[in-house]
């Protein structure tokens, strides 16, 4: 596949990028992990309102890392910093620098469009485009020019689903609209979606809100699987689930970072009397 | 070769131009290089380079090839044609070299004449030969241009983007250029008109019979312009629409919201909207001989005396028309308002009519306000309607069974037919047309600020 | 468990449901609410009833035209079969008229007499001859429209029991009318004239054809101009305009376009197309480009109120896979979209179709006898048609300006259905 | 322009699109615009000027006037030929239901007309009903709908109805010329008469639904409504063809129609459509003119005028 | 604390309704507390679906019950079941009964315009109507005629405003729109325009959910001076918050009543293994 080719041009253009931002891209290492996001004092502004203040975290390749806090604390904003997602929205900015790789993703040269072919994302409520399945994990592929319709399509689209953990139950219905699947199937259909574009790292916001138990064990599974290529972040609303599926965890509060920390090592023992609270549902 | 035939060629080159862009594209490709837009952008891009100026150079050839054509046709006329002859006269002469160039020749014109009609063809020959090969050398060279340009690092993408973008922001400009049209043709010939009726004696004026004579010696009207009589017609035969209109708007709409199941509201909410959807011309004849007469019979009966062209039946007709604008807005605004405020009555013990009039009416209030303000100015700008169905006299009255004028039937009356456009009478139109356009932009915006508000509350 | 004696049990204890005046009242005010909601749909329901009603029952006797047959001689020495278009066939219908009545002799009586026939069954007669030479030398049937006062006598609109100082016909051709029924010469065939005519100042002859087609024509510039022109500003304007002082200004702007009165947009027009730019009265063109202005606005708004209503998690969805917002908007939200945005078009059209007023000031009100070749040639549309129809004395006109109006009405409700069937066709849950 | 353009009355509006239609169907040629404007209105659109802008050829209810003409030159329109084409009867009518009145133009005038005499003195019209001008009327109110003054048919009867009517006024009569000029052709603007537009149709259809309106429009409106309406009888004479040809019905006027010379062999099929409209097939006796209401001229007259048209002979100025 | 007592009544309970539906309804003492609300067998349909199968259930007298249960397990469903708010959905149908202080009100006879005076309903969103905060209060008694405008009304909203713990806040601007306070305002308001028609039992869907922290500990302070004088069902997705007001609570899961019980005994010895894995956070 020449898909995977890509990746050496993108990282050439990136170092370049974070050289002429003149950024020293060192490659710190976290533990055995070596550092894939690196943010530095990022804050967002929804046009007056700062939603988040200085935040300052190294994200290590190939885990999972969650994001937890109260409703409103900033979690999906500093998520849609990452693919920079929050430039669509016009009354946001962002200051403060995130490396991706040692390249500094706010650099002007950095078109977000193929940023975000790089880096995946999943939402909260399964959107499965309303089109077939086959459809929806074949767009991505298709406007970035990774493959031609056809046999090669044909095998990115395996490839994903089966990734993704759905090929099986899908396999023999790829023509039908990916709408008509179950949420849980719909949410793995929106995984395999991003993994399809060959990305390097997932975004997941919220993945499993919308979904009842037994889908959500699902994809809670597929997420400890994809871990071993794929950096993951994940916002989750539940402690439960972020001790079940993260290695790596971190406490946004009122717009701030409070903790980042292993995860067993702040859900049994936090260093903030915030975390604290939180964890033990004093608040929330 | 005609445009369109030429219009064809120039979309056959673009769709050519985009085969090539993609293809020379996909070579790169092939060769290794990582691109950065997939080939079929590269194409878009040199399709686009090809068709758009090409195209334009069309549209720009069809609007001024007449007129220079025309105009170096006359140059070249002797001088004893063309001396001391004031431009209407010209504009026959040319009328005449195009009939004789058509070869519809009568009687004997002059030679030099047919000369010019000779000169007229060949000019119209070497113009249209002109414009196809302008068109299509600009088509070529802005194709063989734009794939001179493609490289891996091109960023075709981004080009094809930015280009469809400014096609959208002109698009968008098309329709403040429309409200620029409307307000400098009615501006400029306003302004004429004030300049021979002062503004505040056509504001303030109590007399409206703008039926001047049209000649020295006849004896008509003596030209009064004070618009207040044909201002009060219209608001009146407005007030007696909304009259009828807002209490049925309304109660359907609560009705059909609150009460009515699906399956009754599905059948008549269209039929509803039918009557919005019936030309106004229809409602005139509607007007004139059904509900007309039937007043007058009413009214007659009750020893009343009606006019026949009575405010009531024009501005009754109307409320007609405008009751699925009210209903509509009504029913949007009573359906917006949240299920939980509904839930709060009823939790309260409240009925269904106390929880609709003491909670979702005045809820929904500002959105029916809108709605209602919407259908005032519909209302004010109706035109047909009364055109047909309420009279010619402007008359300060308050009595409906009487006629009234408005101020679009002025604007008609005053306009059909005669296009001179230097009498006070026919520049009456347009003042007329200007305070109209204000009147109803005053209450859009009133209309567009109440909802906005009401917005804002509830999302 | 028994109902009774759970209601028993509640009678002894409790009291508190028992319903009292006042709440007979409450009930009594929802009722009568009810009531004001059930009559004001009535009566809107009654009026519309009213008004298709009047119009379609007037329009009746325009549903059949009267027409006679005669025995029409050709003779080959009278015609030319190379130049068939000189012959006089006035005179061969005048002789088959003669044939019948030969009674008739003074020319007073026989002007009468045409007075029953068409005036131009002539030109009917030679375009069938020109069509079919071989007819030449025969003897041939050729049925023909009564004129308007044989068509109305004979459908009852004049009232042969009237006083002859009050009705337009004269006891000679009630006579010679009666004669043709006795002879089964009349028959009454579907009036197909009312739609492939074009206009006719004999109400026999009238059709709408010339002003199908001028509505076709400037509802065709009028479509190709605002479909693209509108989705495209719409599309700007909701999905890429930055939202700031200048985008609220044109937001408030269409929305006030869409509200200007039609009759505004005829002035504009006059003023722009007619005097600045010299295009030709009364064309179809012209009356296209300034419905397409009046319909601009409707197309923008029901555009952006599609636009709005695709759910930003597909657009998320897309450019989250690293779709560009051109692209985002190109591959799934204009095509999520187009139900609402053909819906409001096709309102936006029905509307443009039904409108006269800025047709009046451009002059497409006119009278021509022959539809428009082409979108550049003087034209009348439906509803100025019917205007025209409307302002005509023949009592035929009468009927058939209410024919057109049922016409004009089939294609709007057509339009109407077909844009309710889209929004139920193509509405997608997400 | 491949069309002839016809503006002018409404009166003669009728007799045009029959010519014109007529025309069309003879000759092929693409089928004549005709608009109906009033006599005035399409009087200041002809004289507009010279050129494919401006019309062809303009209908009348009066002949054309001496200030049109002088608008008509000073505007480069100097080759006009008039043809005379028949006559018309103005008719005042009312419903069948409505009541038939017998009106001398005396009591029209004090009907419509802006100031009357009363006692000797020119005052403001004190009439409200027709009874308050004579008691042997009936009692009920003035309502007459009638012309604006773009219309021929407003001038005409202004000459022939309130002119002659405000003769019987000595007090009138006595005043020079401008305030007799003013006070014998200002029609009332205070509600009972009423200016009703253009659209003759429309006056009628209003009369049939309002038996106590009168309106005032052409005969030929008249002819083809009988059945509905009834003739005001003017001076004792109801209109009718008969009446108004042999001129016992006073009320009756020529009507015209103006062709601009200069457009004469440069619009296409200008010639052969004047020449249809002046055949006997159509303004002769017994022409489809008559069968739409017009009353023709005598054979002789019609020779002339027929001349006239085919010679292209330029109108003199008109006499004031 | 009194509340421990009722463990044996509500063992009691769930046993019948282990054993079988659609039996008697008793009126059970449940210690000192009597049975305000008797659920009999109760199912709920919406159009074909059934959302609620033969839920029985005692609720006792001026105590804070609290239902829990993961999402779309038909807790709000229930308790809408028990001012017949559900009437006013059309493709609503309950069977079963309900019997309040021993009164059907399912019952024909019933006026549900009654019933729901009786029973006092507060949202998951404030609900405040657009008016002011006077009418908001008075707007009840006065459509029930419980008071004509003047010193009986305003007693009435000094009352209820005071009970709700808002008089002090808001005492000063009466007439100010109720729309204009805070969110944790406006739920004590809402709460205030309950009490104002005297009922005898208040009902709570996720009253706290929309609220922030500190709101909702004042929202929480309220409901437990409140249980003194009147019976409250409060609905809630959260366990630290169910432990903290309520004195009884009942599991809901997939439309069916799991287990009922004293709420610390539920938190800390669930009797059922479906109980047990949500509150663990195995799943929800
Ligand atoms: N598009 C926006 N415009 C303005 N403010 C916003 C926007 N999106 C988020 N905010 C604000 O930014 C803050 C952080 O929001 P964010 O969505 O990041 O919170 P969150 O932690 O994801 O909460 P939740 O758990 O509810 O999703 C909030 O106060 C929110 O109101
Ligand atoms: N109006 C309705 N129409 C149809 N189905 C409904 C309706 N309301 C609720 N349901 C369905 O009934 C079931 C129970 O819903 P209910 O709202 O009672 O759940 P819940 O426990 O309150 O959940 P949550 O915690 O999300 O509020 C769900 O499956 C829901 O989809
Ligand atoms: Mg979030
Ligand atoms: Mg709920
Ligand atoms: O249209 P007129 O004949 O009245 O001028």
């Amino acid at each position: 596949m020449t898909v995977l080719d890509t990746s050496e041009a993108s990282g050439m253009i990136m170092n370049k990028t974070a050289e002429s931002a003149g950024m020293l891209a060192e490659t710190v290492r976290a533990g055995e992990h070596e550092v894939k996001i690196a943010a530095d004092n990022v804050s967002v502004f929804y046009g007056e309102k700062q939603a988040l203040f200085d935040v300052t975290i190294d994200i290590p390749a190939r885990q999972v890392m969650a994001f937890i806090g109260p409703s409103g604390c900033g979690k999906s904003t500093f998520l849609r910093c990452i693919n920079r997602m929050n430039d669509t929205i016009d009354i946001c900015s962002v200051t403060g620098t995130i490396l991706i790789d040692g390249a500094n993703i706010y650099d002007a040269k950095i078109d977000p469009v193929l940023l975000r072919a790089r880096i995946g994302m999943v939402f909260q409520k399964p959107n499965p485009f309303p089109k077939s399945i086959y459809d929806n994990i074949s767009y991505g592929p298709r406007i970035h020019g990774h493959a031609k319709a056809g046999s090669e399509m044909d095998e990115i689209v395996e490839t994903s689903l089966r990734r993704a953990g759905l090929w099986n139950e899908v396999k023999d219905r790829l023509k039908e609209p990916g709408t008509g699947l179950s949420g849980g199937q719909q949410q793995r259909l929106c995984i395999a979606r991003a993994i399809a574009v060959n990305p390097d790292v997932i975004l997941m916001d919220e993945p499993c809100s919308a979904l009842d138990p037994i889908a959500t064990a699902k994809v809670e599974e597929l997420i400890d699987e994809l871990r071993e290529r794929y950096t993951i972040v994940i916002v989750t609303h539940s402690m439960q689930q972020a001790a079940r599926v993260s290695q790596k965890a971190a406490f946004f509060h009122l717009g701030k970072l409070v903790e980042v920390d292993e995860t067993e090592r702040m859900f049994t023992n936090p260093s903030d009397q915030r975390t604290q609270d939180y964890i033990t549902g004093r608040f929330g | 070769m005609s445009a369109i035939t030429l219009l064809l060629i120039v979309l056959t080159l673009s769709a050519f131009g985009y085969l090539w862009g993609r293809g020379r594209a996909g070579t790169l490709k092939r060769a290794g290089a990582g691109l950065h837009s997939i080939p079929a952008y590269h194409g878009y891009f040199v399709a686009l380079s090809c068709g758009l100026p090409a195209f334009l150079i069309v549209l720009t050839w069809i609007a001024a090839e007449t007129s220079v054509i025309d105009q170096i046709v006359l140059a070249g006329l002797p001088a004893y044609i063309t001396e001391g002859i004031e431009a209407s006269r010209i504009s026959l002469i040319l009328s005449e070299i195009k009939s004789v160039a058509a070869g519809r020749i009568f009687g004997t014109p002059d030679p030099a004449i047919i000369e010019a009609a000779e000169r007229y063809n060949s000019l119209q020959n070497i113009a249209s030969l002109a414009m196809v090969v302008c068109t299509l050398a600009a088509a070529i060279a802005g194709m063989v241009f734009a794939r001179s340009r493609l490289s891996p690092e091109f960023r075709a993408r981004n080009r094809v983007d930015g280009i469809l973008r400014w096609l959208l922001i002109i698009s968008s400009i098309l329709a403040i250029l429309t409200t620029l049209g409307i307000i400098l043709s009615l501006v400029i010939e306003s302004i004429a008109f004030f300049s021979r009726v002062p503004v505040l004696s056509f504001l303030f004026g109590m007399e409206w019979s703008p039926q001047t004579a049209i000649r020295a010696d006849q004896v008509a009207s003596a030209g009064a312009f004070g618009a207040v009589p044909v201002f009060w017609g219209t608001i009146f035969i407005s007030a007696i629409a909304m009259f009828v209109a807002l209490p049925v708007g309304l109660f359907s709409a609560i009705y059909l919201v609150e009460y009515a199941d699906t399956r009754v509201r599905s059948v008549v909410k269209p039929l509803l909207e039918i009557l919005a959807g019936i030309p106004t011309i229809v409602y005139g004849f509607f007007a004139i001989l059904t509900v007309a007469p039937m007043i007058r019979e009413f009214g007659t009966s009750l020893g009343l005396d009606v006019a026949s062209n009575s405010a009531l039946a024009a501005g009754g007709v109307m409320g007609i028309m405008i009751i699925p604008f009210i209903s509509s807005f009504a029913d949007d605004a009573i359906s917006a308002v949240p299920q939980s405020l509904r839930d709060g009555a009823y939790a309260l013990g409240a009925t269904k009519a106390e929880t609709i009039r003491q909670v979702l009416l005045p809820a929904a209030l500002p959105g029916i306000v809108g709605g209602v303000l919407l259908a005032v100015s519909r209302a004010i700008g109706e035109t047909m309607i009364v055109v047909m169905a309420a009279g010619l006299m402007a008359k300060l009255t308050l009595n409906p069974l009487e006629g009234v004028t408005t101020i679009t039937v002025q604007i008609v009356t005053l306009l059909i037919g005669d296009t001179e456009f230097d009498s006070p009478k026919t520049l009456a139109a347009f003042g007329l047309g200007l305070v109209l356009f204000l009147s109803t932009l005053a209450l859009n915006i009133v209309a567009l600020q109440v909802v906005k508000r009401y917005r804002e509350r509830y999302e | 468990m028994s109902e009774k004696t759970t209601a028993a049990a509640a009678a002894k204890t409790n009291a508190w449901y028992e319903p009292d005046a006042r709440l007979k009242r409450r009930y009594a005010a929802d009722k009568r609410l009810r009531l004001y909601g059930v009559a004001a749909i009535l009566f809107a329901l009654g009026m519309l009833a009213t008004l298709v009603l009047t119009i379609a029952s007037t329009a009746i006797p325009a549903i059949t035209q009267t027409m006679v047959t005669l025995d029409v001689e050709l003779p080959a020495e009278a015609i030319d079969a190379a130049n068939p278009r000189e012959a006089n066939y006035q005179k061969f219908i005048n002789d088959a008229i003669a044939r019948m009545f030969p009674e008739v002799d003074t020319p007073r009586e026989m002007r009468e007499l045409r007075q029953l026939f068409t005036s131009s069954a002539q030109y009917q007669l030679r375009d069938r001859v020109i069509e079919d030479p071989s007819m030449i030398g025969s003897t041939v049937a050729f049925t023909f429209p009564l004129s308007d006062i044989g068509d109305q006598l004979h459908k009852g609109g004049i009232d042969r029991d009237l006083p002859r100082d009050q009705r337009r016909i004269s006891d000679d051709q009630i006579g010679w009318y009666d004669r043709l029924v006795e002879q089964d010469r009349i028959s009454t065939p579907f009036n197909w004239g009312l739609l492939t005519n074009a206009d006719s100042r004999f109400p026999e002859l009238a059709g709408l054809w010339g002003a199908l087609v001028g509505s076709f024509y400037a509802l065709l510039i009028c479509f190709l101009i605002s479909f693209p022109v509108g989705i495209s500003a719409a599309v700007y304007l909701e999905e890429f305009a930055p939202k700031n002082r200048w985008t609220d200004l044109i937001e408030v702007n269409i929305n006030n376009l869409a509200a200007v009165p039609s009759i505004v947009f005829g002035l504009l027009g006059l003023a722009v197309f007619l005097n600045f730019f010299g295009m030709p009265r009364s064309a179809p063109i012209v009356g296209g480009l300034v419905l397409s202005l009046m319909t601009l606005p409707t197309i923008i708004i029901a555009t952006r109120a599609a636009l709005k209503a695709v759910p930003p998690s597909i657009r998320e969805a897309a450019i989250g896979v690293g779709a560009s917002k051109m692209q985002t908007v190109a591959h799934h939200v204009l095509p999520l979209a187009m139900p609402g945005i053909l819906t409001g078009t096709i309102i936006g059209l029905a509307q443009a179709l039904g409108e006269t007023a800025p047709l009046l000031l451009i002059g497409m009100n006119a009278f021509i006898t022959a539809a428009p070749d082409s979108m550049f040639n003087p034209s009348t549309a439906l509803p100025t048609q019917i205007y025209i129809w409307a302002d005509s004395p023949e009592r035929g006109f009468t009927s058939r300006t209410s024919a057109a109006i049922v016409v004009l009405l089939g294609f709007l409700v057509c339009m109407n259905a077909i844009a309710i069937y889209m929004r139920k066709r193509f509405e997608k849950r997400w | 322009r491949d069309q002839i353009q016809v503006v002018g009355s409404s009166t003669v509006f009728p007799f045009s699109q029959a010519a014109a239609e007529q025309f069309a169907n003879e000759t092929g040629s693409p089928a004549p615009v005709v608009e109906s404007t009033g006599t005035g209105g399409g009087m200041k659109i002809f004289c507009g000027g010279v050129g494919t802008g401006h019309p062809d050829v303009t209908g009348a209810s009066r002949a054309m006037k001496l200030s049109e003409y002088e608008l008509c030159t000073s505007n480069g329109v100097t080759d006009i030929t008039e043809v005379l084409l028949g006559f018309d009867g103005l008719s005042m009518a009312v419903s069948r239901n409505g009541q038939q009145l017998d009106l001398t133009k005396k009591q029209l005038f004090q009907a419509l007309a802006d100031k009357v005499e009363v006692d000797g003195k020119l005052v403001a019209n004190p009439y409200k009903k027709w009874s308050d001008i004579d008691p042997s009327l009936p009692n009920v109110a003035i309502s007459v709908m009638g012309p604006p003054p773009t219309s021929g048919t407003r001038d005409a009867w202004v000459e022939l109805v309130m002119e002659e009517g405000c003769k019987e006024f000595p007090a009138i009569e006595a005043l020079d010329k401008d305030a007799h000029k003013e006070a014998c052709q200002r029609m009332r603007t205070d509600g009972p008469f009423i200016e009703a537009g253009e659209n003759d149709n429309l006056i009628v259809q209003r009369l049939e639904s309002d038996p106590t309106s009168y309106g005032i429009f052409g005969y030929s409106f008249l002819y083809e409504n009988q059945d509905k309406l009834q003739p005001v009888k003017i001076e004792g004479v109801a209109p009718n063809e008969e009446t108004i040809a042999d001129g016992s019905y006073k009320i009756s006027r020529p009507i015209f129609f103006y062709v601009k010379n200069a457009h004469r062999g440069v619009i296409p099929g200008l010639n052969e459509f004047v020449a249809e409209y002046t055949s006997d097939e159509a303004m002769g006796t017994g022409g489809y003119l008559e069968e739409r209401g017009l009353i023709p001229l005598a054979d002789d007259r019609r020779a002339e005028v027929q001349k006239a048209a085919k010679d292209a002979t330029n109108m003199p100025a008109p006499k004031k």
